[in-house]
């Protein structure tokens, strides 16, 4: 990055704190074009990645993206962090094994230290339906040379010793399936590195700037939208942006940006709820994930537990949380470790997650020309950021899908051809 | 934990009832397309704002009954087909 | 260290005839009955409560009260209590967190040293490479850092916490003069009322005022514990207001339980939570004897506790000039008193374990062990934003104000504006009314809706208007920071400068400077810190602070344990009528779905081999079972199953599989006829919730016009099959009335009759197994004798019970698929094998489009048996079959087993379609890595695949 | 038949305080009888009462407006052909036993209220849940079928659930009463 911009290191730290200089910004307040040559809807990650490989790997940095909020104020701030890349099918498995890769180096490749922390994941077992499709799983991950295998209770108990895996619980741990190189990372870190290394290369963040419609033509629906037409620009609160190239990358709204292409999708946008403790000296190594009890945990360095769950049945919009959601997450929790019942819980906040039918993504061209998706990010889409920047903007500059991408097409429904996550995934984070 | 408005038996917790998503006409089996029919299974509006949805009242009446709800604010009406 | 006592003050809470002796850092020391935790260490001369996260300064009591950051203290095996809140028990073990080794000596302290170079974000910029290394080392020596106490998850249990449900008219949250008034009228009015205070006391900040003050107290309180209706509860916190007026209260002090979750329904919610006293930024602020207004007159007048000997105070209102008299009439000597209003200020503080001077901002340095500020309030607004508020800065008054209030929650007292005790107590007066009316209105409503209430006789309430008096908005000035830099966040260690350069790097949002600095988003939430911070941000912005906004407040208001939000832990079990039974005779439960279940009793291959040879007995009770009358069930059952169904004759029954709309196979079972429109449907054990819930859809919303009465029996009815060959010369020893010849009874037929004398029991003649069978449904409060006369009649046969573990060795020997195990979520009608089944020309079925597409497809993977070419090798389940030169997955064991009948391994398996003719040699990886070799059967069945050991 | 005796789901029979506060009971053993019709049949108009409400035959029997088009009639132990033939079953009617297949608990006394409201959300005060209210919910996770049927001036629920459940319910209840000085006997924890 250092031909881009400034450079962080412990020297510079030491610098900085010797001649109390003040440091640079991470990126710029731009000042609007008319056009460009591709705008992206939405500074989450997937945003955001998509816009830096356009820019690094591709050389087109023409670019804005757009967001209504601040960058990371959706899923993306407010996500629990899990990566992992021990998913079902091989699709899944190659494409979250390649962001899982990315994430490897990316304090490297951005120059920012995103705190990957890779702690080990388990997905309990307490059923024997659970242990067979861990298994299932476990045996899918090792042909494609992912590390990934079922363990027992007693190996359990000694990689997380506060788990209750006592055999006369309500919901005994059976087993449980390891995935040593899952673990979590800083969330903010990820989309600020992101942020400052596109903005180092030219890309616009436009922040504060609310799409209300895409602006289309020739299509078969009213305004010239939907099928067989293509995009020309945006209108935002800022006023009219043109652009060839359009995608969206707006997760939870998904379904409200695509609507105004007149491209609907197999979404339904659902609140998922996290929380956090009260931070305590630190006791738990891994991060711990059951099924069958809707809910996951692991502890921050600075000693809060982050825990979450399986979105509300109801979809909706708001994410102003609900009680309920607390109650079951602590009862789920305290059986599984019921040592910690005077923890407290400090605060609780919700996202929007855009699900989709086979827990899967719709990723790519649309019938509308220009106008690209990268949606149905569900309650999975933070570890597959990278990976999903990467490929967007290969099929962006190469006018192609990209191979890694293929099986997720938005024509997958119309065709019948369901992805096949949608048993392992449904609280997989 | 929101209200909902059941006709037979008033307002119920939420939790008392199964939400059982937006109302979308079934197209007939016997003349539909595939294209139609997968419509009807997967895309949906999901709109920021008024829905027309269905309620089962399982632990109550056990009647399914249509109601409009915003999904932005959680207001409920009476729903216009029902 | 010396006693700080005071002699007896009007107000005080303590009872000094009481003597409770506890532990602190490991010594001894004694407080009295109402004291906190921290009073009596105050008292006791105690200075340093805790040491600050990041650079473990010292530090000593703030606030004195619940929100104090810097009074986290671990009591025995509970972290983080608040000690400024919590009263003392004799007994207490308390010691301090963030310090190792000691309070006195902490380590950490070392940070203060580098902490030029730990500025806001520093880890970001760091440590990137070598990547090893900061997974190995650093990441470990900044989790050993994490702040606050310790849980003590060895020894600790959940249990002793539970909850209540409250459907109050009115709910008061905050128990001060105006919510003690709001309480009073709208019981008064004819509401119900619940009226919580945190504290364990009411009276909010009358209880430290002067005698005018204990007085109105003193007369509120009478009165509210004579009016009927109202429910006090104190120790309880409002901890959050989610959608419709569902409010959670957190009651502490319960007599039977630690903490008690309370979920009311509320009609109106009154927010009265008065104002919570802000920090002033200023170099030294966290050094101990920094003290605000609020905290040293509660120490004096509700503890007798002498804060300090010399101090300076800095005032910008009342509050601050009370601060003075209450330090004089405890005998401090107040050496200065700078008025903020006429533009003195304060610049820094000096001291290290304790405050010894204060230079004044006009250049003064005044020696001093106490420095008191008074520089103004935030009003909690955090209840007011979860109901979707969101307050407005007043300049003026220096603080937030509600904007626009939803009709069922209003605000009184102190965060509606300024008064009186008078005039905050008439607000709360007529809040209270206003707050009754609605909800007497919304009552009225509720009953003219719900069926079973007593019928309103008279017309609603009228509604009114809101013509309360509003409070006024005395002026304040605007005091944020001094000159100097100080703390913003005291429990994550933020300064004023650490936001200012968090700006400068872009994050100038309130939310991404949250984020980047983490302001705010320690324990307290930023009830002490948010406003000072959008100060500093509007500072650098040179915005205004109404333009900067604030954080998001989110629940809980107040940390709430994780016991009490789980409360009891229910988890209903289901449990057969015979399940006693099973326990009595060496069964091994196993836990399906909601149901506790025999698996085995002992040898489950003993138990399969005994159906083969003799008869065994099993209960399946759990099997869903639907009483299905009227004229239309045919057309329902023709519409909900794959099949055909007008044609069942009465006394027949015949099998089913279920898909949804999308063609997944969904459930299975066999429906019986048992008379002209009568039908029995069985169902999966986990699918009988959702298939009767299925069919009320159907026949409710799609076909109201067919009359089928659908009525689940699945627990009334006791299920047992007995099978085996000698299963029909068990049961005709115990029925009486019904031919069990097979000429009489054939394989797939239904009877009603009396078993052991039990009547009305359903047999019917089908068989998971394989052998001939006959499935009782017995009426369950007569089950047990049933039972109980099948194995006492039928020991010379050899019968023998068996379990789950049994059955599915027996099932996979007959080639019997279990939905959701040997298909799964896209597993469409031709995978199953249901090609005989389907019938693609009836006009309506659920799911028809896709059954019909499906069957027009060739690549959808196909169910086969399939035997391991090694008979001695199970191949685990989940196995993936793969090409023989490759990782290329091309299917998976779905079911297997070791058979005791053919005394070889036999699968079930989903593969590829070009795999599935049978004698096809296909390659298994097991789970230790070797690869096998299995080869694909002509049927799904591998014992008796022409079905006629069942059809004798 | 008559010497077979009715076997209950639920193990413990009848818990109370000495000061009569709290007195749970189990009678699974009564007779159930559900009856649904449609509109316009006779069983609907002899049955009379509507949905939510309650009312006691001369006979004894409580017929409860269950659902609506639904009645479940309640009657004292062995009395279910008797109870099944004294409704029509002319028309679009079904009639159904169901003594089996519902465990049944009553819960007295001052303080029945009190533990309800620990783990019921349904709001059980006079004015919305009066004596001979019918009514259903969630009761400590199971779904049960509530009535209001207030014995000798005191507050009484009878609560029936699927029969399965019914000894998780009992222990249940059993646990909510503790604090009201109820004896919860060993065995019976919900834990
Ligand atoms: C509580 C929670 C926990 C989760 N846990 C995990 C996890 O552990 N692991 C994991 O992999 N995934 C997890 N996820 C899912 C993950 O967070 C998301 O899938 C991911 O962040 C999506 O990123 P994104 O960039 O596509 O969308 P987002 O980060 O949501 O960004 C979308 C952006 O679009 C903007 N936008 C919307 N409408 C408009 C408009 N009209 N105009 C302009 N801008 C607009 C929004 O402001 C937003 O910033 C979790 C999600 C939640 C809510
Ligand atoms: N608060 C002070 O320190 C103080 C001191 C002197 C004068 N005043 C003036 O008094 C007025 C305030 O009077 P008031 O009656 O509005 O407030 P109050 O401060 O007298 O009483 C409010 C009470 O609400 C309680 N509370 C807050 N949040 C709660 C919650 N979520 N759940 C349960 N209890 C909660 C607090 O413990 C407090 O006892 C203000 O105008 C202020 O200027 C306040
Ligand atoms: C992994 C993770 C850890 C968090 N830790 C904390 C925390 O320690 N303290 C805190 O106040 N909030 C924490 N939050 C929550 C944020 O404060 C905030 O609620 C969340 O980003 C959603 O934003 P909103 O509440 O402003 O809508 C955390 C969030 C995430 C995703
Ligand atoms: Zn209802």
């Amino acid at each position: 990055m250092s031909r881009h911009g400034y450079k962080y290191s412990a020297g510079r730290l030491l610098r900085h704190g010797l001649t109390r200089d003040a440091w640079p910004r991470m990126w710029r307040r731009p000042e609007r074009r008319d056009s460009y040559d591709v705008v992206i809807i939405g500074g989450g990650l997937h945003g955001l990645a998509t816009a830096y490989y356009l820019a690094q790997n591709h050389g087109i940095t023409n670019v804005a993206v757009v967001d209504k909020g601040y960058i990371g104020g959706g899923g993306s701030g407010r996500n629990t962090a899990i990566v992992r890349s021990n998913y079902l099918t091989p699709e899944g498995v190659a494409f979250y094994d390649r962001s899982l890769h990315l994430y490897n180096t990316m304090a490297t490749d951005l120059n920012l230290n995103v705190m990957l922390s890779r702690r080990g994941h388990l997905t309990l077992a307490h059923t024997d339906s659970a242990l067979r499709t861990m298994n299932w799983r476990a045996e899918v991950n090792k042909l494609l040379d992912i590390d990934s295998a079922v363990i027992g209770p007693a190996e359990v108990k000694r990689l997380t010793p506060s788990l209750d895996v006592s055999p006369d619980t309500r919901y005994p741990i059976l087993g449980a399936l390891y995935h040593p190189p899952g673990g979590i990372v800083r969330h903010d870190a990820v989309v600020w590195g992101y942020a400052r290394a596109a903005d180092h290369l030219g890309v616009h963040l436009l922040q504060e700037t609310e799409v209300f419609d895409i602006i289309c033509d020739g299509g078969d629906g009213p305004d010239g939208k939907g099928s067989g037409g293509r995009v020309t620009g945006v209108r935002t609160s800022y006023g009219d942006i043109g652009s060839p190239v359009v995608v969206n990358c707006t997760a939870g709204w998904a379904s409200l940006i695509s609507n105004m292409a007149g491209v609907p999708l197999a979404i339904t946008t659902h609140p998922l709820q996290a929380a956090v403790t009260e931070p305590c000296k630190v006791f738990l190594p891994t991060v711990v994930v059951s099924g069958s009890l809707h809910v996951y945990v692991s502890q921050t360095d600075r000693g809060e537990l982050v825990f979450g769950a399986s979105v509300d049945p109801v979809g909706s919009y708001r994410v102003n949380g609900t009680l309920e959601f607390t109650e079951e997450l602590a009862g789920h929790v305290l059986e599984l470790m019921p040592g910690i019942s005077k923890m407290r819980l400090m605060r609780q906040w919700s996202g929007l997650c855009d699900m989709t039918p086979d827990y899967s993504p719709i990723m790519g061209y649309t019938s509308v020309e220009g106008y690209l998706v990268d949606v149905g990010w569900g309650t999975y889409g933070f570890k597959a950021g990278p990976v999903a920047g990467e490929t967007m903007a290969e099929t962006i500059a190469t006018g192609r899908a990209a191979d890694l991408i293929a099986p997720f097409t938005i024509d997958r429904f119309t065709a019948g051809d369901l992805v096949g996550e949608k048993g392992a995934a449904a609280v997989g984070h | 934990m929101i209200v909902v408005p059941c006709p037979n038996c008033g307002p119920r917790n939420s939790s008392d009832l199964r939400n059982a998503g937006e109302v979308v006409a079934r197209p007939d089996p016997a003349t539909t397309s595939l294209t139609e029919w997968r419509s009807y299974l997967y895309l949906r509006e999901n709109p920021a704002g008024w829905v027309t949805e269905t309620w089962y009242c399982r632990s109550g009446c056990r009647r399914y009954f249509t109601i409009e709800r915003n999904t932005s604010t959680n207001e409920i009406r009476e729903s216009e087909s029902s | 260290m010396s006693s700080q006592r005071l002699p007896t003050r009007a107000g005080e809470l303590i009872d000094r005839s009481t003597s409770l002796s506890f532990t602190w850092n490991g010594r001894s020391f004694s407080g009295h009955e109402g004291d906190t935790i921290a009073s009596a260490l105050a008292a006791a001369g105690v200075e340093v409560f805790s040491r600050g996260m990041k650079y473990h300064r010292r530090r000593g009591i703030l606030t004195a009260d619940h929100w104090d950051p810097n009074l986290s203290v671990q009591v025995g095996d509970e972290p983080n209590v608040r000690a400024g809140s919590r009263r003392l028990v004799d007994g207490m073990q308390v010691s301090a967190q963030n310090a190792w080794p000691s309070l006195r000596w902490d380590l950490g302290t070392a940070n203060q040293l580098v902490g030029r170079f730990l500025s806001a974000g520093f880890y970001y910029k760091t440590f990137m490479r070598p990547q090893f290394l900061w997974h190995n080392l650093y990441q470990r020596i900044l989790r050993k850092f994490a702040p606050g106490g310790r849980v003590h998850w060895k020894t600790g249990t959940h249990g002793d916490y539970d909850k209540r449900y409250a459907h109050p008219d009115v709910l008061v949250a905050g128990g001060g003069p105006a919510g003690m008034a709001a309480a009073l009228s709208a019981a008064e009015a004819g509401a119900s009322v619940m009226l919580v205070e945190q504290e364990p006391e009411l009276g909010g900040h009358l209880r430290w005022g002067g005698p005018d003050d204990l007085t109105v107290l003193a007369d509120l309180r009478e009165a509210l514990y004579s009016t009927p209706g109202i429910e006090v509860l104190c120790d309880s916190i409002v901890t959050g207001r989610y959608d419709h007026n569902w409010v959670a209260v957190m009651q502490r002090s319960h007599p039977v339980v630690p903490e008690r979750l309370i979920k009311a329904r509320v009609g109106s919610l009154v927010v009265a939570p008065g104002l919570v006293e802000r920090p002033y930024v200023f170099a030294g602020n966290d050094i101990p004897g920094v003290m605000l207004a609020g905290a040293v007159r509660r120490l004096i007048n509700l503890w007798a506790v002498k804060p300090g000997s010399r101090a300076v105070v800095l005032s910008a209102n009342a509050e601050g000039d009370a601060a003075v008299a209450d330090l004089e009439s405890a005998g401090v000597a107040v050496i200065a008193v700078l008025d903020a209003r006429a533009g003195e200020d304060i610049v820094q503080v000096r001291g290290r374990g304790r405050v010894a001077s204060v230079q004044t901002g006009d250049g003064r340095t005044l020696k001093a062990d106490l420095l008191v500020t008074a520089t103004g309030w935030s009003a909690p607004t955090s209840l007011l934003n979860m109901a979707g508020d969101r307050p407005v800065y007043d300049k003026v008054a220096a603080r937030y104000f509600p904007q626009s209030l939803p009709d069922n929650v209003l605000a009184t007292g102190g965060i509606e504006g300024d008064g009186s005790t008078a005039e905050l107590a008439a607000h709360g007066r007529e809040t209270g009314a206003l707050a009754a009316q609605r909800a007497l209105r919304l009552r009225h409503e509720r009953r003219t809706q719900t069926a079973r209430s007593v019928r309103p006789e008279s017309t609603p309430p009228a509604s009114v208007p809101d013509n309360r008096i509003p409070l006024r908005r005395s002026p304040h000035p605007e005091c944020y920071r001094s000159t100097t830099h100080g703390l913003v966040d005291y429990s994550e260690d933020i300064s004023s400068k650490d936001l200012i350069q968090a700006a400068g790097e872009g994050f100038d949002s309130i939310e991404l400077m949250k984020r980047y600095t983490t302001v705010t988003m320690g324990p307290g939430q930023g009830k002490l810190e948010t406003v000072n911070a959008a100060a500093v941000l509007a500072e650098v912005r040179a915005l205004d602070l109404a333009d900067i906004g604030t954080t998001v407040w989110r629940p809980p208001f107040s940390p709430v344990s994780l016991g009490a939000l789980a409360g009891r832990i229910f988890e209903p079990v289901r449990r057969s009528a015979l399940q006693d039974w099973h326990e009595a005779n060496g069964a091994t439960n196993l836990l399906a779905g909601q149901w506790v279940r025999p698996d085995h009793y002992g040898d489950p291959m003993a138990e399969a081999t005994n159906v083969r040879e003799n008869v065994g007995l099993i209960d399946v009770t759990p099997l869903g079972k639907l009483d299905l009358r009227g004229p239309d069930v045919a057309n329902l059952l023709n519409l909900v199953y794959v099949n055909r169904w007008q044609k069942l004759e009465v006394g027949r029954v015949r099998y089913g599989a279920m898909v949804t709309e999308d063609g997944v196979v969904s459930d299975d079972g066999v429906t019986g006829r048992l008379a002209d429109d009568h039908y029995l449907m069985t169902t999966t054990s986990s699918g009988a919730g959702a298939v009767w819930e299925m069919l009320e859809d159907w026949l409710q919303t799609y076909r109201p016009d067919w009359e089928v009465h659908v009525t689940p029996v699945t627990g009334g009815l006791t299920s047992i099959n007995v099978a085996g060959p000698r299963s029909r010369d068990l049961l005709e020893r115990l029925v009486e009335d019904v031919d069990l010849s097979a000429d009489a009874f054939p394989y797939f037929s239904v009877r009603t009759g009396t078993v052991s004398g039990v009547q009305d029991c359903i047999i019917w003649r089908i068989g998971f197994t394989g052998e001939l069978s006959y499935e009782i449904h017995v009426p369950s409060g007569y089950s047990l004798h049933v039972w109980e006369s099948l194995v006492s009649s039928g020991s010379d046969l050899g019968v023998a019970p068996f379990g789950i573990e049994a059955q599915r060795i027996l099932r996979l020997e007959k080639g019997h698929y279990i939905v959701g195990q040997d298909t799964d979520g896209l597993s469409k009608a031709p995978t199953a094998g249901l090609g005989g089944l389907v019938k693609l020309d009836k006009a309506d079925t659920i799911g028809l489009p896709e059954l019909r597409a499906a069957f027009e497809r060739t690549d959808l993977p196909v169910l086969v048996g399939l035997q391991p070419d090694d008979p001695t090798i199970v191949p685990e389940e989940a196995c993936q079959i793969v090409a023989a030169g490759s990782n290329e997955i091309l299917g998976r064991v779905t079911s297997s087993r070791m058979s005791p009948t053919l005394e070889r391994s036999i699968c079930l398996a989903q593969v590829d379609p070009s795999l599935a003719s049978a004698g096809t040699s296909v390659t298994v990886k097991l789970v230790d890595g070797r690869r096998i070799t299995a080869t694909v059967q002509e049927h799904h069945a591998h014992v008796d695949p022409e079905g006629a050991r069942q059809r004798v | 038949m008559s010497e077979l005796e009715f076997m209950s789901p639920v193990g413990s029979g009848h818990l109370s305080t000495s000061d009569g506060g709290i007195s749970l009971e189990d009678i699974s053993d009564c007779t159930k009888v559900l009856v649904r019709a449609g509109r316009g049949t006779a069983a609907g108009v002899h049955l009379k009462v509507t949905y939510g409400r309650s009312r006691r035959r001369r006979d004894g029997t409580l017929i409860c407006g269950s659902r609506p088009d639904e009645w479940t009639l309640l009657a004292g132990p062995g009395q279910g052909a008797a109870v099944v033939g004294s409704v029509s079953d002319e028309g679009f009617v079904s009639i159904v036993d169901i003594s089996h297949g519902r465990a049944m608990l009553r819960i007295s006394g001052s303080d029945s209220v009190d533990v309800l409201a620990k783990v019921c959300n349904v709001d059980l005060a006079d004015d919305m849940t009066p004596d001979g209210a019918v009514f259903s919910g969630s009761v400590a996770k199971v779904t049960c079928d509530l009535v209001r049927d207030d014995r000798d001036a005191g507050r009484s629920y009878l609560i029936s659930c699927e029969r399965s459940f019914g000894g998780y319910l009992f222990a249940a209840m059993a646990d909510a009463c503790a604090e009201f000085g109820i004896n919860v006997p060993a065995g019976l924890s919900v834990h």
